[in-house]
């Protein structure tokens, strides 16, 4: 970009100590796991690495489990996500219907009340419902997502309707035309809502942590959050080390992927 | 023989209908079963739950806890806001620029948003510790003796505000950056062929242009200022003395802790409404110059 | 088709293997360091493969305030564990909440009810309401001193001789203060922990040593502003400002690291954590009683174990078995002597291995000879809203927002309010 | 092959009616053009035929298949868009065979489909490219194979050409027409552009504001318009329209005798197309306003009591703004519309002559 500004000396400077402070807490997690706990906080360049704090949190909880858990979790709420938002975002975009406004007024309610806020009366329900500790009920009150079915209806409405009329000239029933014709070319925005959906609920904790009681059920934020419950007297090193295994597969698939991730959260928070 | 209108009458239904169903379920119902329990006691054993009428608002306006988790909430929101939109927009500015090592920096100021609230609220915990952790090494090395930063009610939401600025700046950075790519270059062009000084531009030209975005980053800093409480859970479980307290952990710790369901249902009514004045102020003002529509 | 019929004729075959076959599912706490996640683990497995028939699931779930809070909210999600080691202080509530069984329910033979008369007094005092037992005890704990005898050598005082009264505790502290050039602090005297949800129990430790009561044996009452509540904040305060104890909040879980790593020469501790300090630390360790006010004293802690009503009757009946089993005197003493936890009973101290382990850890008696100073923990009915209205005003206290006697009475109005509705 | 036959088609949106009563009908094999300015219902009557509107009332029949209730699926036709409508995401090959596709109509036969509707068209190295990759044309040849793969009796088209340019667009009237004669297709075809209805139509059915002002053979459109409106929207440039009122009917009137006209309807119109003018001695008195040399011809614009009129001269011609000119014509190529814009019929013209 030749037309980017050169920056002053002195913002360079700013911009580099700001990175810095912005790494430390990282690094600082990483200097306390890779080395034996009576140097979690001495940085002497010359203390020796190890992995036993790495081995210690892995073998002291079940993260295998909790990973699974969480990818169980995250995969049901996108999947049902992706059902339930396109579905109702394609009759909002294309299908006139009456009730159409209100309904579309009900859902956008959900951008601010969020299932977050009404932890107490999902719970209740939940347990009607028989769903506590279900991977089920962490995920149900998520599936229907305001956010996604405004995004999806923005990106359904910017599809030519064109397509729509020759697809259903060709003989493509509705659900074919949605599956065929809308869902492959709103792709780009199911790829950025997949990766910001995915982000939040591999990270969120509350819920989860009201619904789960078993550790067949945990995610890994109820599980690490339990890991780093602080009269257990567990030392530092184990439990950075434990956090660093928790954000592992998010962190490095963040590094790799890392153009995509923030197209996608810019394309999103944009819309 | 049903027409091609009454077709797509019943299919619009059917599309919205799991959506809607869901909806109901688990945001509409709860609004309204919170307002419901909020008007009546909490169910004990053997003892169904009367109507008390406004008793758990009157409670709550006579609870000093209340008042205190409302004024936390006041102090974290503008103790994270105005920092973090201002850090994220000399971010943006930065990793805007032909600034050396840009791609590292985007990535040292984007990376804690995608950490786990919990995963963060356990590196500061250890950050904050005293004698041991970073923050009191570093003073340490002045000359200052140890301080017990989450242990005094006087610094302990500081320290949540600066987790929290640390852990959602970059985030907005994200909507800066993406506002000044949009701003058109010819603007720049024409501005350097006049001789505008950088800052007259910034301050008359970017600064307008962006905006909107400065107005949809604040909103939803406010309404996420409400929302996040996993640090909370975590870092103080909201003391000492309740000096940490949020208004969602105070209804999370009444509602499965002291399990008095009608409190809480009172407590989330007003979060709800101040959510939904939120709302307003994002629909009503803000909806016809951002990105909404 | 065939896949299914298939996998429905291995699923009958198993199920009719293991027919009477019960799983349990045990929540407990962990609130001190060591190895007692996997204390549980091993004596779940041992009484398995004793026990074929039943399986049991330990599961842990967080401190004790979490591990009440789980085994609450599964509880009235209709899907409880069959039981749960809580905190015994929680009885109240429970019963209440009608959650839990007694125990006397399942007392039935004369074995099952000399068992019950086994254990240490203290320890039932939490679980006695009514004529009825409602727990029964198993990961028990006093409050006992630990102190770090180089520390004290290096300060001239005995090591041999843990301070008996607050004010040899008080100057023992006082002496035991290191700081560096600067003037900083980098060895305290002493440190009790002081954040939630623990921190009523070693003030009510103090209360109880100059002579105070906490509260009623109903749980329907306290008495937060008695002299003898206001003399200990203000004890505890001057331990503060003579510069022997650090201001602030000081975390439960942090203490025994401070002590671990040279930070203070004295803590305040349950006796749960004492296999991990005496594994961990690089220096001789003593352990005492807690020093004497107008007498000695500490309050019980701990979890018991509960059984949850709404579980299934099989697995209650399966749990019971269970828990007799983990009281049983082998089995106590067993895991008092891989936690440090009090065996609840007298005859597990008659152990041949449990004899073995006290000759070789005195230390491991300290908190059992303690029990007979120690009163009930402070229990009453909306337990955990009473312990928070009580922790924030100490806390409040401590940090100077309040004075103590104001603090205080705040805590008396607040439980009262509270309590209102139970009387 | 199949007729299309739609009768007492009307559409409203709410309050606002956007057809008032189509009739008309589309021989088998026959390519009808729907012609009109913008907002007169032609593509909204093209959607309802297609099945993607509903009519309010009507019915549509193709051949003795009364489809009026079918939707668009089973309608049995081949639909070209103004946009091409082509799936951003597929190939060419596979835009071509979506429909067949969706049908489940068997591999071989959707291959050979395509092979023919590829060869006909002249795209088979485009098969593997996305529609990113094609020039405005290639879309409009992939969007017609669409169509020919689709193999039925009935094509509609929605301004297939306005999108190109114009020498692209005049070789494609030429193939769209062959195309269509040579499958056999009934084509309804819309267009705002009276040169596609002039050249290509077998039958045109001229719109304005949701009802049909004219339907005939584009000759019968050009030679007879039934309205003042059909008489300046066919042909170019436009019929001159004169008012019959103040200077311009003094003038006329007195041209009268010279150029033999019917007695003029006051208050009317009088039409006559620029081809038809001629300069001359005696006639009609006019100036000449401006001169637009075209090359093969050149239009003079002359005024004539106030009001314009365009005369087509051969070649160069070296009058200029200023010169007094006189025009005449033929009297058969005098149209005359009534104060309501309808045609007087040239009997009754000549009854009152």
């Amino acid at each position: 970009m030749s037309r980017a500004r050169k920056p002053l000396v002195l913002e360079e400077l700013g911009a580099w100590l700001l990175g810095l402070l912005w790494v430390i807490p990282l690094l600082f997690a990483v200097w306390a796991a890779v080395h034996p706990p009576e140097f979690a906080a001495r940085f002497d360049p010359t203390a020796p690495l190890t992995l036993d704090n790495f081995a210690m949190a892995w073998e002291r909880a079940p993260f295998p489990r909790y990973f699974l858990n969480t990818f169980l979790l995250v995969t049901l709420i996108l999947a049902g996500q992706f059902i339930v938002c396109t579905l109702a975002a394609y009759a909002f975009a294309r299908v006139r219907f009456p009730g159409a406004d209100i309904v579309f007024a009900l859902v956008l309610i959900q951008l601010m009340i969020t299932p977050d806020v009404l932890i107490v009366e999902n719970y209740r329900s939940m347990a009607k419902l028989g769903l506590l500790d279900t991977i089920t009920g962490m995920g149900l009150p998520y599936v229907a997502s305001a956010f996604g079915v405004f995004l999806l209806r923005q990106a359904f409405k910017q599809v030519p309707r064109e397509l729509d009329d020759a697809a259903q000239i060709e003989g493509a029933s509705t659900l074919g035309i949605l599956w065929r014709v809308y869902v492959p070319v709103a792709r780009p925005i199911y790829v950025a809502y997949g990766l910001v959906s995915v982000s939040f609920h591999w990270n969120n904790f509350l819920w989860p942590l009201i619904v789960t009681n078993s550790v067949e059920k945990r995610p890994l934020t109820v599980g690490l959050a339990l890991f780093g419950a602080a009269e257990t007297g567990v030392d530092w090193s184990t439990i950075c080390a434990a956090t660093l295994i928790s954000v592992a597969p998010l962190l490095i698939a963040f590094l790799l992927f890392q153009r995509q991730f923030v197209q996608s959260f810019i394309r999103v928070g944009i819309k | 023989m049903i027409g091609t209108r009454s077709r797509h009458w019943v299919e619009g239904w059917l599309l919205v209908l799991p959506a809607l169903v869901l909806l109901v379920a688990f945001t509409h119902w709860p609004v309204i079963a919170s307002l419901i329990d909020s008007l009546n006691s909490t169910p004990r054993r053997g003892a169904a739950p009367n109507f008390v009428g406004l008793e758990n608002y009157q409670r709550l306006v006579a609870d000093p806890v209340f008042a205190k988790v409302m004024w936390n909430n006041a102090v974290f929101a503008f103790g994270t806001i105005p920092t973090s939109v201002v850090l994220a927009l000399l971010m943006a500015v930065w990793v805007n620029s032909a600034i050396r090592g840009r791609a590292a920096l985007r990535l040292a100021y984007f990376t804690p948003t995608i950490l786990p609230m919990i995963a963060a609220a356990n590196i500061w915990l250890f950050f904050y510790t005293p004698d041991y952790g970073l923050l009191d090494q570093i003073t340490g090395l002045f000359g200052f003796g140890r301080t017990n930063w989450l242990g005094n009610p006087d610094t302990v939401l500081w320290c949540i505000v600066v987790m929290t600025v640390w852990k959602e700046a970059g985030f907005f950075m994200i909507f800066y950056l993406a506002a000044l790519q949009a701003i058109p270059p010819d603007l720049t062009e024409a501005a350097s062929l006049d001789g505008t000084s950088r800052w007259y531009f910034f301050r008359r030209v970017t600064l307008p242009l962006i905006m909107p975005t400065t107005l949809f980053v604040l909103v939803n800093a406010v309404i996420n200022s409400f929302k996040l409480v996993d640090h909370i859970v975590v870092m103080t479980k909201g003391g000492p003395d309740n000096a940490s307290s949020l208004i969602l952990y105070y209804i999370y710790e009444t509602a499965f802790s002291f399990w008095d369901t009608a409190y809480a249902s009172a407590l989330t009514m007003v979060l709800l409404v101040v959510l939904a004045l939120l709302a307003l102020v994002q629909f009503g003002v803000l909806e016809r110059r951002i990105h909404y529509r | 088709m065939l896949r299914k019929l298939l996998m429905t004729a291995v699923a009958t075959c198993f199920a009719s293997g293991v027919a009477s076959a019960v799983e349990v599912t045990m929540y407990y706490p962990v609130s001190a360091g060591g190895p007692i996640a996997q204390a549980y683990e091993s004596l779940a497995a041992d009484f398995t493969k004793a026990n074929p028939s039943i399986t049991i699931k330990p599961v842990f779930a967080g401190n004790q305030v979490d591990a009440l809070v789980k085994a609450q909210t599964a509880a009235r999600g209709g899907n409880p564990p069959a039981m749960a080691i809580i905190d015994s202080t929680n009885v109240f509530t429970l019963m209440e909440d009608d959650m839990i069984q007694p125990i006397s329910d399942f007392v039935k033979t004369e074995d099952e009810k000399k068992m019950l008369a086994d254990i240490y007094p203290a320890f039932l005092a939490n679980s006695v309401v009514g004529d009825k037992v409602w727990s029964l005890p198993f990961q028990r704990s006093t409050v006992i001193m630990y102190y770090n005898k180089d520390a004290f050598r290096e300060a001239g005082l005995d090591p041999e001789k843990a301070p008996a009264t607050w004010a040899e505790m008080a100057a023992a502290a006082q002496k035991l203060v290191k700081k560096d050039a600067q003037g900083n602090t980098v060895r305290y005297g002493i440190e009790i922990p002081s954040s939630q949800p623990d921190f009523y129990w070693p003030f009510q430790a103090m209360v109880t040593e100059a002579g105070g009561t906490m509260m009623s044996a109903d749980g329907k009452k306290t008495s937060f502003d008695s002299p003898e509540m206001n003399k200990s904040l203000n004890y505890w305060l001057s331990l503060i400002k003579s510069g022997a104890m650090p201001s602030g909040i000081t975390a439960w879980a942090t203490v025994p690291t401070n002590f671990l790593a040279g930070k203070t020469g004295m803590m305040w501790h349950t006796t749960g954590n004492l296999v991990r300090v005496n594994k961990e630390a690089k220096f001789p360790v003593g352990v005492a009683m807690l020093p004497a006010d107008v007498k000695r004293g500490t309050p019980v802690g701990g979890g018991n174990i509960f059984i949850f009503k709404g579980a299934p009757a099989a697995e209650k009946e399966a749990a019971w078995q269970f828990a007799k089993w983990l009281v049983s005197p082998e089995r106590s003493a067993e895991f008092s002597a891989k936690t440090g936890y009090v065996a609840v009973r007298k005859a597990a101290y008659d152990v041949p291995a449990m004899k073995k382990y006290v000759a070789e850890v005195p230390s491991a008696l300290v908190a059992r000879d303690q029990l007979q100073y120690a009163v009930k923990a402070l229990s009453t009915y909306d337990n955990a809203r009473v312990h928070k209205a009580l922790m924030d005003s100490l806390q409040a206290g401590l940090n100077g927002q309040m004075p103590p006697d104001a603090a205080l009475k705040k805590a008396q109005a607040d439980a009262t309010q509270i309590l209102k509705r139970f009387q | 092959m199949s007729s299309i036959s739609v009768t007492g088609l009307t559409k409203r949106w709410g309050s606002v009616t956007a057809l008032h009563g189509i009739d008309f009908e589309a021989r088998a094999g026959e390519l009808v053009i729907l012609l009109g300015p913008s907002g007169c219902g032609k593509s909204t009557t093209l959607r309802i035929i297609a099945g993607l509107e509903e009519a309010t009332s009507g019915r549509i029949r193709f051949g003795d298949r009364d489809v009026t209730a079918l939707p668009a699926a089973q309608r049995g036709i081949a639909m070209v868009f103004q946009s091409y409508a082509l799936y951003p995401h597929l190939s060419v090959r596979e835009n071509i065979v979506f429909g067949l596709k969706v049908r489940r109509l068997p591999a071989a036969q959707r291959e050979s489909r395509l092979e023919r509707a590829a060869e006909i068209l002249g795209i088979g190295k485009l098969l593997d490219r996305r529609p990113a990759e094609l020039s405005g044309g290639q879309k409009q040849r992939v969007a017609l194979g669409r169509a020919i793969v689709a193999q039925t009796p009935i094509c509609l088209m929605d301004e297939p050409l306005s999108n190109l340019d114009a020498q692209l667009r005049q070789d494609m009237r030429t193939e769209i027409r062959a195309l269509q004669r040579r499958l056999g297709m009934t084509m309804l075809y819309v267009t705002h552009d009276q040169t596609e209805a002039m050249t290509m139509a077998d039958q045109v059915i001229l719109m304005r504001d949701g009802r049909i002002e004219q339907k005939g053979r584009p000759a019968d459109l050009y030679m007879r318009p039934a309205t003042g409106f059909v008489a300046r929207f066919v042909g170019t440039p436009p019929m001159n329209l004169l008012a019959l009122e103040g200077a311009a009917l003094t003038a006329l009137e007195s041209a009268v005798p010279v150029l033999g006209l019917p007695p003029l309807p006051r208050g009317g119109h009088l039409g006559v197309r620029p081809e038809s003018l001629r300069l001359a001695d005696a006639g009609l008195p006019a100036l000449v306003a401006t001169v637009e040399y075209l090359g093969a011809d050149s239009i003079v614009l002359c005024e004539v009591g106030g009001q314009r009129v365009a005369v087509r001269v051969d070649g160069a011609t070296d009058l200029a703004p200023g010169n007094a000119v006189r025009l005449a014509w033929r009297t058969e190529d005098t149209h005359l519309f009534g104060p309501d814009g309808t045609r007087l019929a040239p009997e009754r013209v000549e009854v009152a002559a």
